[in-house]
């Protein structure tokens, strides 16, 4: 069936809130650039106490993660498109135009810049002294984090129509996992790029290019030697690290993205529905239906509850238990599509008008 | 056992007779294990049939069978982007529609239909629910819910890698992308992958036009945003470096020597390469070979690119093929026209060698014979020979005459009554005959004409016409007075080359004059001449045509030199009146074709007679000259402020003309915008009023929208225009139209 | 899907005849609008029912008699498609040979004498095709003789087609063009009364090209007795012309399906 | 008057061009044992292919200027085949030098 189209970002939903247990209490906001088109990812990140944003028109800041206060901010004139990623003392964003910048953490000077085959509209991953990028045209590339020098190339090709945007690649022990459009996820060697194992999450099916669409577009998620992904219109499946051979899947559409905690995998889907999957063999555990019509972003574990933002702009959290909505506040006027930043009872969200919003949890009985 | 009878059961709709048809076993027969499977699946393949039984009673053979119920009528709900019966028309051209047989299988095949025609105009969003209701006498209803959801359009098309030239101007090459807010009816902001294809040949014939000679493609992602509202193109290139061209070389069997061929070349050394100039050179040099009979030429451009210098060597290998002759030449699709009458045109013979650019000469020239609304020219090979082929003429005929009577109305002549038998093709002659009775408010006007093509073997033609003619001119907004005219006329058309033509004609011409309240110009004018005059005249004309067709042509130019000369001694007034036309046809695209006319014309006495007779004075301003003005009411006026004309006329007018209906009746009509300029002055008379000398600030200018319609009643014009620069006095029309009328 | 049948076969089959009847007295009143109209509806609503296969075969007879040549043999090819083996089968190519024998003829040319013979040559070809197919694959059917006659008067058309342009180059002395085409009307169109103009035509190109001994060879061939045509053996082609088209027989009344099916499909 | 008018040199007729173009070059290529699709491939299809002659080949070049400036030519050639080959030749380009020159053709081709 051709997966209904979702809910207008700006149109809102009213959803009935009984009694709210837990307060969101807004800390600082401020705006760091322009507001953004749908389709990239601009999302905070933290590293060594400080908190880096960067906005589509090229302003990137250096915040105090608690009073919000500016350490250092630098205009780059490029148009962002996929940003931050963060580590070995760099800041790394990939531009509309295909190209990558990696800053110095601290001062924020530009190290060195790389043109790459086409947009990069995921934040690259950046570890082991390299930075990997995946391009929209379906390339990884991985730099040396020091030089920015290509070190190896992978490509898989693209089918005709794909859904607009791509995951980001995730680093672990000198490998990298990248999620393609073609609904397959690949191993890469860090040092060779060349692929460890090939596994397959969602195999297109139906007769139009649309309904054949099975992106990867959420990033997969690394835990404990165990990897999670989800593909657009296929299936939600628990792949093992080492070999990649699928343990478990399941049929659901996926363009939110995924969060873990030791028992259950969250995945927030196509419709707006929220799952919560036991993360040994997929059983589904609870399914909250109150956000559905709505886009929403990525989840993230924050303490009991799980945190999902949604496109009408509000942070809402589920406890982690029975799915049961327990608070929610609308932040912005602008919908949020990146998975919200969770550090020591503090969220980070940026929001689609380039506004970033830092909001305390307090628990209501505590 | 041998079948004595057939008999069939569970029959409902469908006939006992059909059935038997198709039934391959017929009573005698012997039946066996597998002519019964023959027969059970020939009934099957019918369609007809959900099931089929072969019964034995004795030898009789039972033919039991389950009917499928025929659709009976399909409804669709929801759809307002594509009207019912379009979604029906898509239907029955795959296969299903009322009065079929229907079975669940068809429900899959109809819902993909309803959505190949959505996703074609880009409602990528669509869903559609069928729903099955029985009705009487074994027929099903089927209701289609259809939810249309918003059509995708494309956003700004991403470029990577394009440093030579910025994103905005790669743009423009592409008709894909958003449609700007007046063009609200194109579809240029939805997707299809064809257009995209195209949009990106017309990328590379940019980049490779300017010098790019290594410029590629890498990749292009089509992505379509969740809510399937928005769908981007991202194209990856590598521009590669700018080459300029290094030396040129022919080589292969050139039949001509090198320095004839030379001057063809449309690129040269040094020059920024590109492959505008490769093809236009490869089409010179292939219509080159081709007039020696080499019609199936093969030219290949070789290049070498040498990265160091960047530049790039060319090598035109040149490979003639064999001479190709024709064995025939056959005529098709003249319904009326003689087929001499088209063969005359030819400048093609059988049993020798084929000239494509005479194949070129006579597709135009039959195009310019008027009536024909399409003019096809194909060389199939005879089967068997390599060296043979015959040139197919397929000539579509246009409703070339036409019987009209009827009522018109024109802003500059008022109500118009005409009656007119014209037939262009009489009989399938390529003759030319007219006859004419026409009235409106100021003219009545009775012609008789007739013009003779081919009256010689070499393409003589010869004419003669009877008109007589009474105008009030007070009608026509010109001075008050009354002219009846009798005209009769003889002479020739003489080719004089493929496309310049001479025409001869003696002219007698009986005038005569009434005045009701007479201006000093027509009182001065009786005091000389006195009321009727006789004038014998002689009109030459020098015509060359070399337009493609006679309706809209996209290219070529037409020009007439014409001289009417009043014969001293036997003419009661001696005069000359001498014009200069020429229209111009420039394809600016395959739609879009620019019009350029200009018109020069002097009259004037010679002998002892003063000035040209004022009722043969030049008039500016209507439908025909320039719009925007009043009919006839440029120029110099007489005492009583009723335009005079004057003997001396420019006229200027720039169009550009396209058709805006795809469909069959699309190449009928053309609309355009349009600037008009024109003026008349009076060199020799002393006017009340108006410019005396001539200067060029006098034209008066309109702009405007203008509109052409071979109607089947007959030419339909209308334009609305405003004047640029009118004056004080000048009378304006914004909206003026003819319909019926000859023009 | 339940097909609640309760209405008798016979009732439908009344409702079929009853627009049957209008449609055939539409057809005796010579209005072939009505006709067509009622044949159509009569096809669309009981597709399948005895009047069914009539009407397809009478509605070639009222395209024809309307002059309507494209849905003449639109609708012949369709029943042949819908009935192959059918009695009916010669009459439908007899009528489509008729059609496209007549297609660019009309009263107002008939009456000027213009002759459709220099025209376009194709449909003719066509109506020629058409016939050929009812002599030899029906050479018993009653539509055979006629259309044997007629296939006569195209064969001559052809050969006049021909001729005219042979002497289209002869008169603009373009010998070699006009001597090939002559050679066409010899080598293709034996027995026809143009084969004795293009002998002649054939030897004065011949001389003026120059090849004396070829134009010989023409005399002696004529000399031979080439190119006469003894009346009897070409029979007057019943020229359009003259014979009113009614001498067309309309459709066979019951045209029963296969000649072995089991009894006349009117009496089902 | 049409006739005057018929004769006036400011009258444009067309050049007629008629025939097979073989050349002097292609002619002297000609030589005996030929099989007809050689020699078609050498000099072009046939001219004209007399209905009551059997094994005769004729190539007919002409080319009337009329009112255009090219050289007028005329030239004929005829080609004889026994039993499936080339067995002599007559015409244009075939003289005394050329191997199937032969009187006796010569004569029969006058």
């Amino acid at each position: 069936c051709s997966a209904r189209g979702l809910l207008p970002a700006d149109e809102s939903v009213d959803i009935g809130l009984e009694a709210p247990q837990i307060e969101f209490e807004s800390l600082f906001s401020m705006r760091i650039g322009q507001s953004q088109a749908d389709g990239l990812r601009l999302r905070p990140v933290l590293a060594d106490g400080a908190l880096y944003a960067a906005s589509v028109d090229g302003r990137v800041v250096a915040l105090d993660p608690v009073s919000g206060e500016t350490r250092w901010a630098q205009d780059l004139d490029v148009r962002v498109a996929g940003a931050l990623g963060a580590g070995d003392g760099l800041l790394a964003l990939g531009t509309a135009s295909g190209e990558v910048i990696a800053l110095e953490r601290d001062g924020g000077a530009v190290r060195w810049r790389q043109s790459l085959s086409s947009e990069v509209l995921a934040p690259p991953a950046v570890g082991q002294a390299s930075v990997v990028v995946r391009t929209a045209d379906g390339h990884v590339f991985a730099l040396d984090a020091v030089t920015g020098e290509q070190r190896w190339l992978y490509s898989r090709n693209v089918p005709a129509l794909t859904l607009r945007g791509h995951s980001s690649p995730v680093l672990v022990n000198d490998g990298v996992v990248a999620g393609f459009d073609n609904g397959r996820l690949s191993a890469l060697d860090l040092a060779t790029g060349s692929a460890a194992w090939e596994s397959t999450v969602a195999v297109p099916e139906g007769r139009t290019d649309l309904a054949r669409m099975v992106d990867i577009d959420a990033d997969p998620l690394v835990d404990r030697g165990d990897l999670f992904a989800g593909a657009y219109q296929g299936r939600v499946a628990g792949v093992a690290l080492g070999s990649g051979e699928v343990a478990w899947a399941r049929e659901l559409s996926v363009t939110g993205g995924l969060a873990v905690d030791d028992e259950r995998l969250y995945v927030t889907d196509a419709q707006g529905r929220v799952w919560a999957l036991d993360r040994r063999n997929g059983a589904s555990v609870w399914r909250a239906e109150k956000l559905r019509g709505l886009r929403l972003a990525a989840p993230s574990v924050a303490g009991e509850y799980l945190l999902v933002a949604a496109s009408d702009g509000s942070i809402n959290a589920l406890d982690r238990r029975n799915g049961e909505l327990v608070g929610r506040r609308t932040v912005g006027s602008a919908g949020i599509t990146v998975k919200p930043l969770v550090a020591d009872g503090r969220v980070y969200l940026q929001d689609l008008a380039g506004r970033l919003h830092a909001i305390g949890i307090n628990d209501k009985d505590d | 056992f041998t079948i004595e009878e057939i008999r069939i059961r569970g029959l409902d709709r469908i006939a006992e007779g059909t059935v038997l048809n198709y039934l391959p076993l017929d009573v005698g027969d012997e039946l066996d294990g597998t002519d019964s499977a023959d027969a059970v699946e020939a009934l099957f393949d019918t369609g007809f049939f959900d099931d089929v039984e072969l019964l034995r009673d004795g030898n009789a053979l039972i033919i039991q069978v389950a009917e499928r119920p025929a659709i009976a009528r399909i409804e669709f709900i929801g759809n307002d982007a594509i009207a019912g019966d379009r979604l029906r028309e898509g239907l029955a051209g795959a296969g299903l529609g009322e009065g079929q047989s229907f079975d669940r299988s068809l429900l899959a095949t109809i819902e993909r239909e309803l959505e190949q025609q959505y996703f074609a105009l880009g409602y990528y969003d669509i869903d559609v629910q069928s729903t099955v209701s029985p009705l009487p006498r074994n027929r099903v209803g089927l209701r289609l819910d259809i939810e249309e959801g918003e059509p995708a359009s494309v956003q700004p098309i991403r470029f990577i890698g394009n440093r030579a030239f910025d994103t905005d101007e790669l743009r423009d090459r592409f008709e894909m992308g958003p449609a700007p807010w007046w063009a609200f009816l194109s579809n240029r902001d939805k997707y299809s992958r064809e257009r995209l294809a195209a949009d990106l040949e017309r990328l590379r014939a940019f980049y490779r036009d300017r010098g790019y000679a290594d410029f590629d493609i890498e990749s292009t992602q089509v992505t379509i945003s969740p809510d399937r509202q928005r769908i981007h193109v991202t194209v990856n290139i590598d521009e590669g470096v700018q080459y300029t061209v290094g030396d040129i070389e022919l080589a292969g069997e050139l039949i001509y020597d090198e320095a004839e061929l030379r001057p063809l070349l449309a690129i040269e050394s040094s020059e920024i390469f590109n492959q505008r100039g490769i093809t236009r050179t490869i089409e010179a040099l292939r219509e080159k070979l081709g007039e020696r009979g080499y019609a199936f030429a093969r030219i290949n451009p070789l290049p070498e690119l040498r990265e160091a210098d960047q530049t790039v060597d060319l090598t035109f290998f040149v490979d003639p093929a064999e001479r190709v002759y024709v064995r025939r030449i056959r005529i098709s699709g003249n319904e009326t026209t003689r087929d001499d009458v088209i063969r005359t045109e030819l400048r093609q013979y059988e049993g020798t060698w084929l000239s494509t650019k005479d194949l070129r000469d006579s597709e135009s020239r039959l195009g310019r014979m008027g009536f024909f609304s399409d003019v096809r020219i194909d060389t199939p090979r005879v089967p068997g020979t390599s060296d043979q082929v015959d040139v197919e003429v397929n000539a579509t005929e246009r409703l070339s005459g036409s019987l009209r009577a009827g009522v018109g109305f024109g802003t500059d002549q008022g109500v118009i009554l005409n009656l007119g038998i014209q037939q262009d093709n009489v009989f399938g002659t390529g003759d030319r005959a007219e006859f004419v009775a026409n009235s409106d408010d100021s003219d009545t006007t009775y012609r008789l004409s007739y013009l003779e093509r081919n009256y010689t073997m070499s393409g003589i033609d010869r004419r003669y016409a009877v008109s007589f003619r009474d105008r009030d001119a007070d009608e026509a907004d010109l001075a008050d007075y009354g002219l009846q005219t009798a005209t009769a006329s003889y002479g020739y058309r003489i080719p004089v080359t493929s496309n310049d033509r001479v025409g001869v004609d003696v002219e007698y011409d009986d005038v005569s004059l009434e005045f009701n309240n007479p201006s000093n110009i027509q009182r001065d004018f009786e005091t000389r001449n006195g009321p009727d005059n006789t004038v014998i005249r002689t009109n030459l004309s020098w015509t060359r045509d070399t337009r493609n067709t006679a309706i809209f042509p996209t290219a070529g130019a037409r020009q007439q030199t014409r001289l009417e000369v009043a014969l001293p001694g036997v003419s009661d007034l001696e005069y000359y009146r001498l014009s200069y036309e020429q229209s111009r046809y420039v394809a600016l695209s395959e739609r879009f074709t620019l019009v350029l006319d200009g018109t020069l014309s002097y009259g004037d006495a010679y002998g002892e007679g003063e000035t040209l007779p004022f009722y043969e004075n030049f008039y500016a301003g209507g439908i025909t000259t320039v719009r925007g003005y009043e009919s006839n009411s440029l120029g110099p006026r007489d005492d009583n402020d009723d335009p005079t004309g004057g003997n001396l006329r420019l006229l200027g007018r720039a169009e550009v003309r396209f058709p805006i209906a795809e469909d069959s009746d699309g190449n009928n009509l053309r609309v355009s915008t349009f600037v008009d300029a024109g003026q008349v002055w009076d060199r020799d008379r002393e006017a009340a009023e108006g410019p005396g000398d001539v200067s060029l600030s006098d034209l008066r200018y309109a702009a405007g929208l203008g509109l052409v319609y071979y109607s089947p009643i007959g030419p339909l014009t209308m334009s609305v225009a405003r004047p640029l620069n009118d004056e004080q006095g000048d009378e304006t029309q914004f909206f003026q139209f003819t319909i019926g009328a000859f023009f | 899907c339940a097909s609640n049948n309760d209405e008798p076969n016979e009732l439908r089959n009344a409702e079929a005849a009853a627009i049957y009847e209008n449609a055939k007295r539409a057809m005796d009143r010579g209005d072939w609008q009505t006709a067509t109209q009622e044949l159509e509806s009569l096809q669309a609503q009981y597709p399948f029912g005895i009047h069914a296969t009539q009407a397809q075969l009478d509605i070639i007879y009222v395209y024809y008699r309307s002059g309507d040549v494209a849905s003449t043999v639109a609708a012949a090819e369709r029943f042949r498609r819908i009935n192959p083996r059918h009695r009916a089968v010669p009459y439908t190519w007899y009528m489509q040979g008729l059609a496209l024998e007549e297609k660019n003829e009309d009263m107002l040319k008939r009456w000027v004498g213009v002759d459709g013979t220099l025209r376009d040559p194709v449909p003719r070809r066509q109506a020629f095709d058409a016939y050929t197919t009812v002599v030899e694959q029906f050479p018993e059917s009653d539509y055979a003789e006629d259309a044997r006659t007629r296939l006569d008067g195209l064969f001559a058309d052809g050969a006049r087609y021909q001729l005219s342009v042979a002497e289209f180059y002869a008169d603009r002395r373009a010998w070699v063009a006009a001597a090939r085409r002559a050679i066409t009307v010899i080598d293709e169109f034996p027995g026809t009364p143009s084969v004795a103009p293009a002998l002649a035509l054939l030897e004065r190109a011949y001389r003026e090209i120059g090849l004396e001994d070829l134009a010989e060879g023409v005399v002696a061939a004529r000399a031979r007795g080439v190119g006469e045509t003894d009346p009897a053996a070409t029979p007057v082609a019943p020229s359009l012309y003259e014979n009113e088209t009614d001498v067309v027989p309309p459709a066979p009344q019951g045209g029963g399906n296969a000649p072995t099916g089991a009894g006349d499909i009117m009496d089902m | 008057c049409a006739q005057t008018v018929e004769r006036l040199p400011i009258l444009y007729k067309p050049e007629i061009r008629q025939g097979t173009l073989f050349t002097e070059s292609a002619v002297d290529q000609l030589e005996p044992g030929m099989t007809p699709r050689q020699v078609r491939f050498l000099l072009g299809p046939p001219t004209i292919e007399d209905p009551f002659t059997e094994g005769r080949w004729d190539y007919v070049y002409e080319v009337e200027p009329r009112s255009t400036d090219l050289e007028a030519v005329s030239r004929r050639l005829t080609v004889f085949f026994e039993n499936g080959q080339v067995a002599g030749a007559s015409g244009a380009f075939i003289d005394a030098g050329h191997p199937l020159f032969d009187g006796a053709d010569q004569a029969r081709a006058q």
